[in-house]
C-alpha cells in the first residue's frame, strides 16, 4: 500500500512539473516590436553619465545619450555626433564644436550649447566617473557658449587628445537634472536610474539585479540606419558564464558577451548562432613593482619576463588572442611593432639574468595579486607557478576585490610585486597608453608598476603638447622601445572581444574603444 | 503573555545591537579603501577624496560607529560602494526574494517532512523508513550549491522544463506589486501566466534550499514520534480502545510536534544563511546574492544591513516559533 | 470456585523479554482464573511480572521486545491471544478496562480532559455499533467523573492533566475505565503512586464502584494491606510464578508458601518502593538466567535439594487454595511426581 | 516493563562510595550495550568505514595518485578539459590537471580544515561553557548573552562577513568559520554543566568537601565528553561543508590549493559540457561528510541517548 501511493505522488509531482514546462522563447515580438535579450554578467546600478562608467554602465549610457562625438568601427574613428564639425587651435589648446540643429532630448527639447556646457560643467564639478579625463586640462570657466549650437573650449594647458576623450562625455538635459536636484547635488540621486538624455534609446523597466529594460525611440533624431533596427532590448543578468551560454543555446538570449573560451568555440558550431571574434586594445600584463622588493632587479624582472611561457596565454583564450608585441597595443593609433626585441620564453636567457643578481637560482617567494574571481588571471596566476619555479621562485597566489587590489596598488611600499592588470585605452591616442608610464599614474591601478624613467616621462609630456602627429609618432616609437628595455612588466597579450549572436540579428559593428562586453545596440537589426 | 513579548523583543533589540557591534568592528579591519572603489579606478586622489567624505570615511572610528547608529534610528542603513545606492534600498528590492524563497521552501519541508517522519515512526524498521533515513542523513550532507548544480545540469539541462534560474522569465512582467512576493501577488491579481511562471522558477532552488531542512526535520520528527509512542498515555490511549490512526495522527502527533518546531525554526536560520550558496548558483535576485557580491567586493555597509536583517527574522521567527508552542502545550507558561 | 462461572481464564501463560543481554523469562507459566463479580488481588514484589500479566490480559505489551512463548487467555472462553489488533479494540475498554500504575503519566498531557474522555466514549460508543455525539458523549464524561467522587467535573473537565492533582488524575483514570461499562476491571497498582490519605479514598471509590456496577477486578498490587481491603481472593507471585492461591482469610490465617510467609512478616515495610524484601533476605532473582527449580530456592529457609531441581506445580492443599512448593507435596520424594512435575517443563 | 528493567539493574546501595562503585558498574554495561547497538546500526558501521577510508585517504594519498605535482600548481595546457578515461580517472581541469589527483589530495585540506574548525571552537567553547553553567550569576549572562549575539545569525552568513573584512583565503575562512563555531559548544555544554550541578554525585562530592577543580575535571568535564564527542563528529562533516561552500562562492580555499569547494567553483564555468570537473569533487565532499554524520549519528545514539535522534546547534 505504502509503495503505490509514493508512486503515485512522485507521478503527481512529475506530471505537474511537466505541465508547468515552459518552451523558451528566442528573440521576443511583443506586439510587433522586436525585442532583444542581451545577456551580461556585469549590472549598471547607477548609469548617471557623470558619476559613472563601466562597460555595463556606459552600454547604457550609450543607448540613453549622445555625445559630441562618438567612437564606430575597427580600427576606431571619432564621428560627428551630435556635433557636425570642429576646429582646434594649432597649440591644441582651444576647440570649437558646431552642433546639429535638429537633436532634441528624450522629452523633445532641442540639444543646445548650453546643456553642453551644463553637462561638462557638472561631470567637472561632481568629479566623479569621467572627470579625471579632463579634469587637469579643462575648467568649468573654459566652457563658453558662442550661440545655441556653437561651444568653445579653452584648455588650461595644450592638450592634443582632447577630441579622443568627448565621445565618453554625454549630454544631458539641464531642465531634467535640475527639476530632480535635491540638496545641491546637482540631481545625482535622480540620476543614478534617471533618463535625462537625446540617445537612440529610452528607459522602460528598471529591476536592480534582474534586467533592466530599453525602448527605442522611434523618431530618434537621427534616424535609424536600418528599417529593421531593434524596437529595444533587455539587459538580463545572467552572472554564470555556463549559464549565458546556456541561454545563447536555447535561445533565451539573442547576444551573450561572457562565456568561457572554449564554450565560444563550441557555440559558434551551433546551428543558429555565430560568434564574432575581433582583436581588442585590452592588453594583458603583469605589473612588477620597480622600486620595491626583489623585483627593483631588472635582471630578476627580465629573468621572469623571459620564463613566462607566452604561448599558454594564447591558449587560455583557445587561440583567440594575439601576443603583445610592443608596450602599446596592436592597432592602437602610435603603435609600432618591436618583433624582434620582445621577451618570449627563453629558459637560457632567464637563467643566465638570474646569475647576474644575488639569486642565481632563486629561492624567494613573490606575490601575484589579481582580480576575485577573474578566471584568466586565475588561470595565468598557475601558469607563472609553473613557469617560475624553473627559476626557483615562489609565487604565492593573492586574490584580492577589486577595490583592495587598487588601494594596495596605491601606495609604493604596498604595490605588490606582481599584479595582473587588464587595461584598455580609454580613447585612441597613444598618449594614454604612453602615460600609464609617467610618473602622474603612479598610485593609480596601472601606474602599479611605480615605472621610473625620468626620460620617459619628459618625451611624454613633451608629445602631448604637439599638435601634428607624425611628429608625435617621433616621440611614441623612442618612448616604447624604452619602456620594453626596462621590463617593468610582463608584456602580455591583447584577447579577442568575442560576443555570440543569434543568427537572426544583424548588423553588429565592432569598435575596439568599447569596453569588454559593451555592445553599440544602435545600428543593431533583425532579419528572420 | 504581553510583558513575555515584550520582554523578548527587548531582547532582541539588545542581541541586534551586540551584533552591529561585532560586525562593525569586524567591518573596519577590512584593508581595502572603499572610497577608491567608488570613485572608479580611473580616479584621481582628488575625486577619492569627494567620495571619501561622501561616506563618512575620513572620521574616526567612533564618530562612524555613533552615526552608523543615528543613521539606523532614521532608518538610514549607509550606502552601498557596489551599487552606489541606499543599502535601504537594495535591502527593500533584493529581500522580498529571498523571504519568498526561504517561506516557501520551509512551508514544503515542512508539508512533506512531517508527514514523512510520522510514517517512518510507524513503519520503523521497514523499507520506507530505511529509504527515509538514509535520504535525511545524505540530506544533510550533500553540498547544497553542488546539488543546485547537478540539479541545473540534470533537471533543467538535460529535460527543458524547469528555468536554469532568476525569479521570473524575463519576457514576464511581474505581477502588480502588493506584497512584492510574485507567487502571493500573481494570485491576488489572478495574474495566472505570472504566478505559473514564478512557480517554475521557485521549484528548484525551493527545492535544493528545503532540501537539509527537509531531511531534519524527517529525522527529528520520526525521533520524537517514537519516543514518544512508548509513554504511558499511548498504552492507556490503547487500553481504552481508541483507533490507531487517532493515537498516531492526534495524541502521539502533537506531542512529538513540540520539539520538532524547535528544529524548524532553527531551520528557518539555517536557510536564511543557505540563500547565500543558494541564491548564488540560480542567479535569484535576494539578499543572499547580494551578501556575497558585496562581500567579494568587501562593501560593508551592504554586509551590515543584510546581517542585521537576517538577525531580526531568525529571531522573530523563533521568537513566534515559542508562541506556537503555547498552541500546542498547555504545560507552556509565558513569564 | 468451578471452571463454569469464570470469565477470564490465564493459562500456564509464559513471556519472554528479549534484552540486549538475553531473553527474560518475566513470565514463567502462570495460571489463573477469574469468575464473575470475582474480585482477585494478585500480589508480589515490584518486578515479578504482575504489571506483565495484567498488559498481557489487555494485549498491551510491546511485541518486540516481549513474546508470548505460550499458554492462553480466555475471555468467555474466547482465546485473547489469537485476536486482531482490530477485534482487540473490541474488548479493551468495552469488555476489560484498565487503571494504571501512575495517573502522572497516563493522561496525554497537551488534551484536555473532556477531550480525551470523549474520545474514549465515543469510541465505545462506535464499537457497540451506535454512534454518539460530541455533548453526548460530553454529558456522559461528567457523568463518569462525577461518579468518581470529581468536585464540580463540569467545570474541571476543561482541565489539562497537569493541572489536577494526581488523586484527582487517579480519578479521571478511574472514570475512563468505567466509560464502556467493562465486565472486568483491572487495576494495576492504582494508588502506589499517590500518599496514604488519597490512597485510602480512592480504594474506597474502587470498592464503591465494584460493589455498585458489579465488575470482576483484578487487583494489582505489591501490598497485601491495599488487597485485603479490596479483594475476596488473591494469589501471590514470585518471579514470574504463583506460588499461592487462596482466599484473602486463608492466606492471614494459613500462609503456607515461605514466601507468602515472608511477606506477611514485612508487611509494615512493604510499600517502601525498593523492590527488597527485608523479610527474607536476597532480592528477586534474575529473569535472564532464572534459578533451576523453585525460582525461590535461593531465598528460601526450608530448601531442599529437590527444589533445585524441579520446579514445583500450583497443588491443591485444601479448600480453594492452591500452592506450589514441595513442603506440601505428601508422598515426597515420588519419582513419578518429579517426572510429572519435569514434564510440565518446557 | 519498567519493572523488569530496574531488576535487571543490581538494587541501587546509598552513600559517595558506593555510588562511586556503581557509576562503575554501569560504565561497563553502557560499554558492553553500546558496541551491541553500534553493531547492530548499519548506518553506523557505515559511516565508521567511510571514515576510517577517509583517513586512509588522507595517510596514504601522495603515493597512491599518478600526478602529485598537479595539487602542487604544475599546468598542462596540452591537455586541458579531457574527459576521464585509463589514464585520467576522472579526466582533467582547465588547466590539464588531474582531477582525481587532486580530489584525493583535497582530502588533507578538507581534514585540516575539519579538525582546526572544530578543536578551536572547542578549545573556546567548551571553557566558557563550563565558566558559564558552574559559576552561574552574572558571568553565566555575560557568557550567554554573547553566544546569543553569535547565534542570532546563520553561521554561514557571519562567516562571509568575517571573510569579507580579512580577506578571502582558507586561513581566514577557517577563522571565520571558527569564530562562527564556538557559541554551539558553549549552548551544549552549559546545559549539560547546568543539569550535573543538580545531579546527586556532584552535590555529594561538594558535600565531601571536593574543590571546584576537582569537581570540574573528575565529575562535570568526564559526563560532558559523549555529547561533545558526538557534536565534535557531526560538526567535522558540518565544518567541511561550510568551508567548501565559502570555497564555491569564491572566498574560501586558493589556487592551486585543490580544495574541492573551490574546484566545483572553477568548474562552474565548464559545465554542462565538461560535468566531470564539477561531479567528482562535490561526490567527495559528499562522501566525506555523510561519513562524519554517520559515525556522529551512530555515536549519538550509543553515547548520547537522552539527545535522542538530532542536536541542535
Amino acid at each position: 500500500m505504502r509503495a503505490r501511493t509514493w508512486v503515485l505522488v512522485t507521478a503527481l509531482v512529475l506530471g505537474f512539473l511537466l505541465a508547468l514546462g515552459g518552451a523558451s522563447q528566442a528573440l521576443e515580438i511583443r506586439d510587433g516590436k522586436k525585442i532583444l535579450v542581451f545577456g551580461a554578467r556585469q549590472p549598471a546600478p547607477n548609469i548617471d553619465p557623470s558619476q559613472y562608467y563601466d562597460w555595463s554602465t556606459r552600454m547604457l549610457q550609450q543607448c540613453l545619450y549622445d555625445g559630441l562625438l562618438k567612437y564606430v568601427g575597427s580600427p576606431p574613428k571619432v564621428i560627428p555626433w551630435l556635433a557636425t564639425k570642429w576646429e582646434a587651435s594649432p597649440d591644441a589648446s582651444v576647440w570649437t564644436f558646431h552642433l546639429v540643429k535638429n537633436a532634441v532630448f528624450h522629452n523633445g527639447d532641442p540639444v543646445t550649447a548650453d546643456a553642453v556646457r551644463f553637462s561638462f560643467e557638472r561631470t567637472l564639478k561632481i568629479k566623479k566617473g569621467p572627470a579625471w579625463m579632463l579634469l587637469d586640462v579643462l575648467d568649468p570657466s573654459g566652457i563658453a557658449v558662442v550661440d545655441d549650437y556653437t561651444i568653445r573650449f579653452s584648455l588650461k594647458k595644450p592638450y592634443a587628445p582632447f577630441a579622443a576623450v568627448l565621445p565618453w562625455w554625454y549630454i544631458m538635459n539641464p531642465k531634467v537634472v535640475m527639476a530632480h536636484e535635491k540638496d545641491g547635488d546637482m540631481g545625482q540621486e535622480w540620476m543614478k536610474d534617471g533618463d535625462a538624455g537625446s540617445g537612440p534609446f529610452s528607459k522602460k523597466r528598471w529591476e536592480h539585479g534582474v534586467l533592466y529594460e530599453l525602448e527605442a525611440v522611434e523618431d530618434y533624431w537621427r534616424g535609424w540606419e536600418h528599417p529593421n533596427h531593434i524596437n529595444g532590448f533587455i539587459f538580463k543578468l545572467i552572472r554564470e558564464a555556463s549559464s549565458q551560454r546556456i541561454a545563447i543555446q536555447k535561445g533565451q538570449c539573442d547576444i551573450v558577451e561572457g562565456i568561457s573560451p572554449e564554450d565560444f568555440d563550441l557555440v559558434a558550431k551551433m546551428p543558429g548562432i555565430y560568434a564574432t571574434n575581433d582583436p581588442g586594445l585590452t592588453t594583458f600584463g603583469v605589473k612588477m613593482n620597480n622600486q620595491k622588493g626583489y623585483t627593483k632587479d631588472i635582471n630578476i624582472r627580465k629573468a621572469i619576463c623571459h620564463a613566462f611561457d607566452y604561448d599558454s596565454l594564447i591558449k587560455i583564450y583557445n587561440g583567440n588572442a594575439v601576443l603583445e608585441d610592443s608596450p602599446f597595443p596592436i592597432g592602437l593609433r602610435g603603435h609600432v611593432s618591436l618583433k624582434e626585441k620582445i621577451y618570449r620564453q627563453d629558459l637560457q636567457k632567464a637563467k643566465e639574468y638570474m646569475k647576474k643578481t644575488g639569486y642565481p637560482d632563486g629561492g624567494f617567494e613573490l606575490e601575484y595579486v589579481y582580480v576575485q574571481g577573474l578566471e584568466e588571471e586565475r588561470k595565468i596566476g598557475l601558469v607563472l607557478i609553473d613557469n617560475l619555479a624553473k627559476l626557483g621562485i615562489k609565487v604565492k597566489m593573492v586574490p584580492l576585490a577589486w577595490p583592495n587590489m587598487v588601494a594596495r596598488a596605491s601606495k609604493m611600499e604596498t604595490s605588490p610585486d606582481m599584479m595582473a592588470v587588464f587595461t584598455t585605452p580609454i580613447f585612441n591616442d597613444p598618449d594614454v597608453v604612453a602615460y600609464q608610464y609617467h610618473k602622474g599614474s603612479w598610485s593609480k591601478y596601472y601606474g602599479s608598476a611605480y615605472y621610473n624613467n625620468t626620460e620617459v616621462w619628459d618625451l611624454t609630456d613633451k608629445a602631448r603638447t604637439i599638435a601634428d602627429f607624425d611628429e608625435r609618432m617621433k616621440y611614441y616609437e623612442k618612448i616604447q622601445n624604452m619602456i620594453l628595455d626596462d621590463a617593468p612588466e610582463i608584456f602580455g597579450m591583447q584577447y579577442n572581444r568575442r560576443w555570440a549572436f543569434r543568427d537572426h540579428v544583424k548588423g553588429f559593428v565592432f569598435c575596439p574603444m568599447r569596453f569588454t562586453g559593451e555592445v553599440d545596440m544602435y545600428p543593431l537589426y533583425i532579419e528572420k | 503573555m504581553k510583558q513575555y513579548i515584550v520582554k523578548r523583543l527587548l531582547l532582541i533589540i539588545l542581541t541586534l545591537c551586540g551584533l552591529i557591534t561585532v560586525i562593525f568592528l569586524v567591518s573596519r579591519v577590512a584593508p581595502g579603501d572603499p572610497a577608491r572603489l567608488a570613485a572608479g579606478p580611473d580616479a584621481t586622489e582628488e575625486m577619492v577624496e569627494v567620495m571619501r567624505t561622501e561616506f563618512g570615511l575620513d572620521k574616526p572610528l567612533v564618530l562612524q560607529y555613533i552615526a552608523y547608529f543615528k543613521g539606523l534610528f532614521r532608518g538610514n542603513l549607509g550606502r552601498s560602494i557596489r551599487t552606489r545606492r541606499s543599502v535601504l534600498d537594495d535591502l527593500i528590492a533584493f529581500f522580498p526574494a529571498t523571504f519568498e524563497l526561504t517561506v516557501f521552501s520551509l512551508l514544503f519541508a515542512v508539508v512533506v517532512a512531517i508527514p514523512l517522519g510520522v510514517l517512518c515512526a510507524v513503519y520503523r524498521d521497514r523499507f520506507l523508513d530505511h529509504v527515509a533515513r538514509v535520504f535525511s542523513v545524505s540530506g544533510m550532507a550533500l553540498p547544497m550549491f553542488w546539488l543546485a548544480l547537478m540539479l541545473q545540469l540534470f533537471l533543467a539541462l538535460r529535460f527543458d522544463f524547469l528555468p536554469l534560474g532568476g525569479r521570473l522569465g524575463m519576457m514576464t512582467e511581474p505581477p502588480v506589486k502588493i506584497t512584492h512576493l510574485f507567487l502571493v501577488d500573481s494570485l491576488l491579481t489572478g495574474n495566472w501566466h505570472a504566478f505559473q511562471d514564478a512557480l517554475r522558477h521557485i521549484i528548484l532552488p525551493a527545492f535544493v534550499l528545503s532540501f537539509p531542512a527537509l531531511a531534519s526535520i524527517v529525522r527529528v520528527n520520526r525521533a520524537e514520534m517514537l519516543e514518544v509512542l512508548t509513554r504511558d498515555f499511548i498504552t492507556s490511549a490503547r487500553a481504552h480502545g481508541i483507533s490507531k490512526i487517532r493515537i498516531i495522527g492526534q495524541y502521539a502527533l502533537k506531542n512529538a510536534l513540540i520539539p520538532t518546531m524547535t528544529m524548524v525554526g532553527l531551520r528557518y536560520g539555517w536557510m536564511l544563511g543557505g540563500t547565500i550558496l543558494v541564491e548564488t548558483v540560480f542567479d535569484w535576485p535576494g539578499i543572499g546574492l547580494y551578501a556575497v557580491q558585496s562581500a567579494v567586493y568587501s562593501d560593508f555597509q551592504p554586509i551590515m544591513g543584510v546581517t542585521l536583517l537576517i538577525g531580526i527574522n531568525f529571531m522573530v521567527a523563533n521568537l513566534i516559533i515559542d508562541l506556537v508552542y503555547g498552541a500546542l502545550d498547555p504545560r507552556v507558561r509565558y513569564e | 470456585m468451578n471452571m463454569e462461572s469464570s470469565i477470564l481464564t490465564v493459562k500456564d501463560l509464559r513471556i519472554h523479554f528479549d534484552t540486549f543481554e538475553g531473553t527474560a523469562q518475566v513470565l514463567d507459566g502462570c495460571s489463573f482464573r477469574l469468575g464473575k463479580g470475582d474480585t482477585l488481588g494478585l500480589v508480589g514484589e515490584t518486578g515479578c511480572g504482575k504489571s506483565i500479566t495484567a498488559k498481557a490480559i489487555l494485549g498491551l505489551l510491546p511485541v518486540p521486545p516481549t513474546r508470548i512463548v505460550s499458554g492462553e487467555i480466555r475471555f468467555h472462553g474466547q482465546n485473547l491471544l489469537s485476536l486482531s489488533e482490530g477485534e482487540w479494540k473490541r474488548i479493551r475498554g468495552n469488555q476489560i478496562a484498565m487503571i494504571f500504575q501512575d495517573p502522572m503519566t497516563y493522561l496525554n498531557p497537551v488534551f484536555s480532559i473532556e477531550k480525551q474522555m470523549v474520545d474514549v466514549i465515543r469510541g465505545h460508543a462506535r464499537h457497540r455499533n451506535g454512534s454518539m455525539s460530541r455533548s453526548e458523549a460530553r454529558e456522559k464524561a461528567i457523568g463518569l467523573l462525577d461518579a468518581a467522587h470529581m468536585a464540580n467535573p463540569r467545570l474541571r473537565i476543561k482541565e489539562f492533566p497537569h493541572e489536577f492533582s494526581g488523586g484527582m488524575r487517579q480519578r479521571v483514570l478511574i472514570a475512563m475505565a468505567l466509560a464502556g461499562d467493562p465486565e472486568i476491571l483491572i487495576a494495576d497498582e492504582p494508588t502506589t503512586a499517590l500518599d496514604v490519605t488519597i490512597q485510602a479514598q480512592i480504594l474506597r471509590l474502587i470498592k464503591e464502584l465494584v460493589e455498585r456496577f458489579h465488575h470482576s477486578v483484578l487487583l494489582i498490587s505489591h501490598d497485601l494491606g491495599i488487597v485485603a481491603s479490596v479483594c475476596r481472593r488473591i494469589a501471590v507471585m514470585y518471579a514470574g510464578d504463583i506460588v499461592e492461591l487462596t482466599t484473602i482469610e486463608r492466606i492471614f490465617q494459613s500462609p503456607s508458601h515461605p514466601y507468602t510467609k515472608g511477606l506477611l512478616r514485612a508487611i509494615p515495610n512493604l510499600s517502601s518502593r525498593e523492590g527488597k524484601l527485608v523479610g527474607i533476605t536476597g532480592s528477586i532473582p534474575d529473569f535472564i538466567d532464572p534459578p533451576k527449580g523453585c525460582r525461590f530456592h535461593p531465598r528460601c529457609l526450608h530448601a531442599m535439594t529437590v527444589c533445585k531441581e524441579v520446579k514445583p506445580l500450583l497443588e491443591e492443599i485444601a479448600e480453594e487454595h492452591q500452592v506450589a512448593c514441595f513442603l506440601y507435596e505428601p508422598s515426597w520424594p515420588d519419582a513419578a511426581r518429579g517426572k510429572k512435575a519435569m514434564s510440565q517443563r518446557p | 516493563m519498567n519493572d523488569v528493567w530496574t531488576n535487571l539493574k543490581p538494587s541501587k546501595t546509598s552513600g559517595v562510595w558506593a555510588q562511586w562503585k556503581e557509576e562503575h558498574e554501569s560504565l561497563f554495561r553502557d560499554i558492553r550495550l553500546s558496541l551491541y547497538l553500534f553493531s547492530r546500526s548499519p548506518l553506523s558501521v557505515t559511516g565508521m568505514i567511510l571514515v576510517g577510508v577517509f583517513f586512509l585517504v588522507v595517510l596514504i594519498g601522495p603515493m597512491i595518485v599518478p600526478f602529485p605535482e598537479d595539487a602542487t600548481g604544475a599546468v598542462h595546457m596540452s591537455q586541458k578539459l579531457m574527459e576521464p578515461d585509463s589514464r585520467f580517472w576522472f579526466g582533467t581541469d582547465e588547466m590539464g590537471r588531474d582531477i582525481f589527483t587532486r580530489v584525493i589530495l583535497g582530502t588533507r585540506i578538507s581534514l585540516r580544515i575539519g579538525l582546526i574548525i572544530v578543536c578551536v571552537a572547542m578549545g573556546i567553547g567548551v571553557p566558557l561553557g563550563i565558566t558559564a553553567g558552574f559559576i552561574g550569576g552574572w558571568v553565566n549572562e555575560v557568557i550567554m548573552r554573547i553566544t546569543d549575539i553569535f547565534l542570532s545569525i546563520p553561521g554561514l552568513l557571519l562567516a562571509l562577513a568575517v571573510i569579507g573584512a580579512l580577506g578571502p583565503g582558507i586561513t581566514n575562512s577557517m577563522i571565520a568559520l571558527s569564530v562562527v563555531w564556538w557559541p554551539g559548544y558553549v549552548r551544549l555544554v552549559q546545559g549539560k554543566t547546568l543539569s550535573l550541578k543538580e545531579e546527586a554525585f556532584i552535590e555529594a562530592a561538594q558535600s565531601v568537601g571536593a574543590g571546584k577543580a576537582r569537581i570540574i575535571f573528575l565529575h562535570i568535564l568526564p559526563n560532558c565528553t559523549s555529547p561533545i564527542i558526538v557534536k565534535a563528529s557531526m560538526d567535522m562533516g558540518m565544518a567541511i561543508l561550510a568551508a567548501a561552500g565559502l570555497g564555491f562562492v569564491g572566498v574560501g580555499a586558493q589556487p592551486p590549493a585543490p580544495e574541492w569547494g573551490a574546484m566545483i567553483s572553477a568548474a562552474r564555468n565548464y559545465l554542462p559540457t565538461w560535468w566531470w570537473y564539477a561531479v567528482f569533487p562535490g561526490l567527495a565532499i559528499f562522501i566525506t561528510v555523510l561519513g562524519f554524520n554517520l559515525l556522529g549519528d551512530g555515536l549519538r545514539d550509543i553515547l548520547d541517548p537522552q539527545s535522542r535522534g538530532y542536536y541542535r546547534e
